[in-house]
């Protein structure tokens, strides 16, 4: 019977390479996308689960249970941060718009 | 092995045109961001060359307190004086940038195949030299002496910086979000830094690292708005600053007349003193760092 | 070897102790000084004793831990730095415009004491890295005392300073990748003659050259000396300068190879000459006072450069007796002439030369000063330059194919004499009658004599010291 | 040892890259980075004749440390002196104001 360790070596494979696909949609959709809302949608969304898929191909192949824990740890606070740091951008784009259309006179559309 | 060394060749690669790109694109804005990325990758070179030190200190000040400080400074320079040189000044001094980096090279590339020795003398002097991690012990036992001129240097920055007046620039209104994050993020730093300090004398890590960590934090708090008003006028502040240099000078003076020689740690309390010195000097270069970034606010008074 | 370490770590506690307590109290700077110099003249009188004293710090020998080494040259640089800091803080203290009255100068002037102090004693490559690190950064927090206006300058000085060690710092990592050892007088045994050597001294060099403001590389100086405050003008030019010199001396002096030596002797030694010509000819023409004074510290540095030049082509050691008396006695006459000239640019109000005409009359003090520091930087017998002149004219006269380095020293004199007495001439005009809101401050003035005095004073000990350091060897 | 070459390669072409950068940008702030990839350029050559021994050379890396902070701490006070005033050159006519330095 192969051994397990190799049987978890081929199938981190896949994981990892659905992640560095994740991250890459995340890129392309940052790129693309019309404007600042959608593209943090792309970034904040693809990349963290890009990075969950990585963390979870690298635990397969990593020999102890302390390295995973750290990975872990990593991806949860890099999604808490990724999550605030979306949030934060939102909210500033969003006020920007508010005082530009107000500096415009235009009265605001709707009740924000 | 071809693996390896493609990888280090796109990795070199990718810095020089990062580097490149951040120097001569035409917006400011994109060239300081393309320079916060270069700090980023940069730490990773140096993971990858296995200097981990190096690379704990390069992300916490070079990435993150260089990239927020350039920020800072972007949002309050004004417009940008226009290219001097004309296209004949560039293209002269590109060709002269090409023969330099050609001769340098070759001066550099027959050091590759060569070792020194110093590394075993410093790993024959790792018994006694009171901590069991090399670089810590270079940085605070072996080459003290750098260290102390080092934190000099520190404080030398923030004094010229006061001579600058306050920095102006009021907050945008801190939101419930951020104060939240902020607040669960700072007890994890000083969590962080405090673990990076004990472990510097066995593992990576040390003053420099622990103290950057701290001084993030700080930021963090300051700009959520639930810093404090801290400046020099408080005489705290002015404490912590100079813990890091009076107690070096303290040491050092100790052991030069009490002792056997300037900085000559007696073997049985090397270790206690060299944890001192990193706990002084970590308060001191948070401080120093925290006070460059965020600048005082009041007038400084005499 | 702990009287040395005394002169370096009292001016540190001081500062501290200035910045814990927030306080301005020049008095204690001037106390505080004064004690340096008398701990720097025990060490001096103890390496007179005893000849020079070696230290390895924390007890680690020389490739692991940093080598401090108390030699007669470092002694006499330590009472040298001791003593212009004593006169500078005097002049500080008492004078009316020196704007650094209640500003940082204070521990500032201290922190760049004990930094002067450690650069001296130090004999490490990277740790003479750090001790230029803190004259640039201590250099430039003192330039913008004086205000807004010397931001721009500053801020061109900073970054020249830190692209020079830089440089400085490649040649270094070249070294140590090559040889293994950071410590001079081990790679003084173990440099070879190949590639990576000359490579990194040159290096080296530049970036040396950059940070001491030797001729090519000297633009920064004039606008940055000028900007400064009157004290930190005096401060800057006559010491912090002369650090990366004594670095430069020191790596060429034992690492270069001979007959690289040899050829570089005739660059640095005609990079002198030039020095002393397009000093001399900018202080002649331009039109604010300061900056006179500042590139005649350019114009100075030549005479130094062209003792290092020939000291290196003949391998000749007397030669190192003339430089380092020029760069004391050049150091002490510069003080009394920026004191002087920014005591009579505060009270007559103006930069320009212009405003001093009939300074004889109305501020005679001031201006026997500048013409006395004047003279002294000429090189009129019986002072300090004059000795130093004399020393380095001695092997240039001996045999006749050296003459033409002797024409290149009258050339210097020529051009030092011509802006010196272009001063003289404007006091010695009819002074315009004074405006009514004018009274010069007589004492401040005296003290701007009294580093003038002290360099005249130089011829009385010059005998006994150039045959001491001839004997004993710097 | 191959992999050493790369980086030694790459630390000097960023050190002039930075040279060339400082003697013809201008702008302040490109100035200061430029100063920064020097710093860059020279750490990268030192890391990587560190990274020659197996275990990487102790001293070096402290030595690269104690580079880095002294670096940051020079770009911190050179940002702040590059925003303070206004960056132009100083005034050039005569101010016979009573008392102007």
């Amino acid at each position: 019977m192969v051994e397990l360790s190799v049987w978890l070596y081929w199938l981190s494979w896949p994981l990892l390479i659905a992640g560095i696909f994740f991250f890459l949609a995340g890129t392309v959709g940052l790129l693309r996308f019309p404007d600042v809302y959608s593209r943090l949608h792309a970034v904040t969304k693809a990349d963290t689960l890009g990075l969950g898929l990585v963390v979870v191909g690298l635990s397969l192949r990593s020999d102890s249970w302390y390295s995973v824990g750290m990975m872990v740890l990593v991806w949860v606070l890099i999604m808490a941060s990724g999550a605030t740091a979306c949030q934060l951008l939102a909210r500033y784009q969003r006020e920007a718009e508010l005082a530009a259309r107000v500096t415009r006179q235009e009265p605001p559309s709707d009740a924000d | 092995m071809p693996i390896e060394v493609a990888f280090d060749a796109v990795l070199v690669l990718l810095l020089l045109g990062l580097a490149g790109t951040a120097l001569h694109v035409r917006r400011l804005y994109t060239a300081v961001l393309l320079f916060v990325i270069f700090g980023l990758l940069l730490a990773i070179t140096w993971a990858r060359l296995g200097a981990v030190d190096l690379a704990l200190a390069e992300a916490a000040i070079g990435a993150g307190l260089i990239g927020v400080m350039l920020l800072t400074a972007l949002a309050r320079s004004g417009a940008e004086p226009a290219m001097r040189s004309g296209r004949l000044g560039v293209a002269v001094s590109s060709v002269l940038a090409v023969l330099v980096t050609a001769l340098l090279a070759l001066a550099v590339l027959p050091l590759a195949e060569r070792t020194v020795d110093l590394p075993e003398l410093v790993s024959a002097q790792m018994t006694n030299s009171g901590v069991s991690h090399p670089v810590t012990a270079v940085l605070l036992n072996f080459r003290g002496w750098d260290t102390l001129l080092e934190l000099v240097v520190l404080l030398l920055a923030f004094l010229g910086v006061r001579q600058l007046g306050p920095a102006g620039g009021s907050l945008p209104a801190a939101w419930p979000l951020l104060d939240a994050w902020s607040r669960l993020l700072a007890p994890l730093s000083i969590m962080l830094a405090g673990y990076l300090l004990w472990r510097g004398s066995a593992a990576p890590g040390g003053a420099f690292q622990a103290g950057a960590v701290l001084a993030a934090g700080a930021v963090m708090l300051h700009l959520a708005g639930l810093l404090p008003r801290i400046g020099w006028s408080n005489w705290q502040v002015r404490v912590l600053m100079l813990a890091g240099i009076a107690v070096f000078a303290l040491v050092a003076a100790g052991t030069h007349w009490l002792g056997a020689g300037w900085l000559n740690y007696p073997l049985s309390w090397s270790k206690a003193l060299i944890v001192l010195v990193e706990i002084a000097a970590t308060c001191s270069i948070a401080t120093t760092l925290t006070l460059l970034v965020i600048g005082e606010r009041e007038q400084p008074t005499p | 070897m702990s009287a040395a370490l005394l002169s370096l770590l009292i001016p540190l506690v001081t500062a501290l102790l200035l910045l814990l307590l927030r306080s301005r109290a020049g008095g204690l700077v001037i106390l505080a000084n004064a004690v340096t110099l008398g701990c720097a003249a025990t060490a001096l009188y103890q390496v007179i004793g005893a000849g020079s004293q070696r230290l390895d710090i924390g007890d680690w020998e020389a490739p692991l831990g940093i080598r401090f080494e108390l030699g007669p040259l470092t002694a006499c640089l330590l009472v040298f730095t001791a003593l212009v800091h004593l006169l500078v803080a005097v002049y500080a203290e008492r004078s009316r415009h020196s704007q650094t009255r209640d500003t940082d100068f204070w521990p500032l002037s201290c922190l760049l004491h004990a930094s002067l102090g450690a650069l001296w004693l130090s004999r490490d490559l990277f740790n003479w890295y750090v001790t230029l690190e803190l004259l640039g950064l201590v250099a430039v927090a003192m330039v913008i005392l004086s205000g807004r206006k010397a931001h721009a300058p500053a801020l061109r000085y900073l970054l020249l300073s830190l692209a020079g060690s830089l440089c400085y710092l490649l040649g270094v990592a070249l070294l140590y990748g090559q040889y293994g050892v950071l410590d001079i007088h081990l790679l003084a045994d173990a440099a070879t003659d190949d590639r990576v050597t000359r490579v990194a001294l040159l290096l080296l060099t530049l970036g040396l050259m950059l940070k001491a403001a030797l001729w090519p590389l000297h633009q920064w100086l004039p606008n940055a000396h000028a900007a400064a405050p009157t004290a930190v003008s005096a401060l800057l030019s006559a010491l912090v300068v002369k650090g990366p010199l004594f670095i430069l001396w020191m790596l060429w002096d034992n690492i270069a190879p001979p007959d690289l030596a040899r050829q570089a002797g005739v660059v640095f030694a005609l990079a002198g000459v030039a020095a002393l010509v397009a000093g001399g000819w900018a202080a002649l023409r331009t039109p604010w006072i300061k900056v006179l004074v500042a590139y005649s510290t350019v114009a100075q540095l030549g005479y130094a450069l062209m003792a290092l030049g020939l000291l290196l082509h003949w391998q000749d050691p007397t030669l190192s007796t003339a430089l380092w008396l020029f760069v004391i006695a050049h150091g002490l006459a510069k003080v009394s002439m920026f004191l002087a000239a920014g005591e009579m640019q505060g009270t007559l109000g103006s930069r320009r030369v212009s405003a001093l005409k009939g300074a004889s009359q109305t501020m005679p003090v001031a201006m026997f000063a500048f013409v006395v520091a004047g003279g002294s930087l000429v090189g009129l017998p019986p002072s300090g330059g004059f000795v130093a002149k004399w020393v380095l004219l001695q092997p240039l006269l001996i045999q006749p194919s050296h003459w033409p380095w002797a024409l290149g020293v009258v050339l210097g004199t020529l051009a030092s004499a011509a802006y010196v007495f272009r001063v003289v001439a404007i006091a010695f005009d009819r002074a315009d009658p004074n405006r009514p809101d004018y009274h010069p401050d007589v004492s401040a003035q005296w003290l701007a004599m009294l580093p003038a005095l002290v360099v005249w004073a130089m011829a009385l000990v010059s005998e006994p010291a150039i045959r001491w350091f001839a004997e004993v060897g710097l | 040892m191959s992999s050493v070459i790369p980086y030694l390669l790459g630390g000097v072409a960023l050190w002039v890259l930075g040279l060339h950068a400082l003697l013809l940008q201008p702008s302040a702030l490109r100035r200061i980075m430029a100063v920064n990839v020097m710093g860059s350029g020279v750490f990268m050559v030192m890391v990587a004749l560190g990274s020659r021994n197996s275990p990487i050379d102790p001293v070096l890396q402290a030595l690269v440390v104690t580079g880095l902070v002294v670096a940051a701490s020079a770009t911190a006070f050179a940002l702040r002196l590059a925003t303070a005033g206004p960056y132009e050159e100083p005034d050039e006519q005569d101010d016979s104001a009573q008392g102007r330095p």
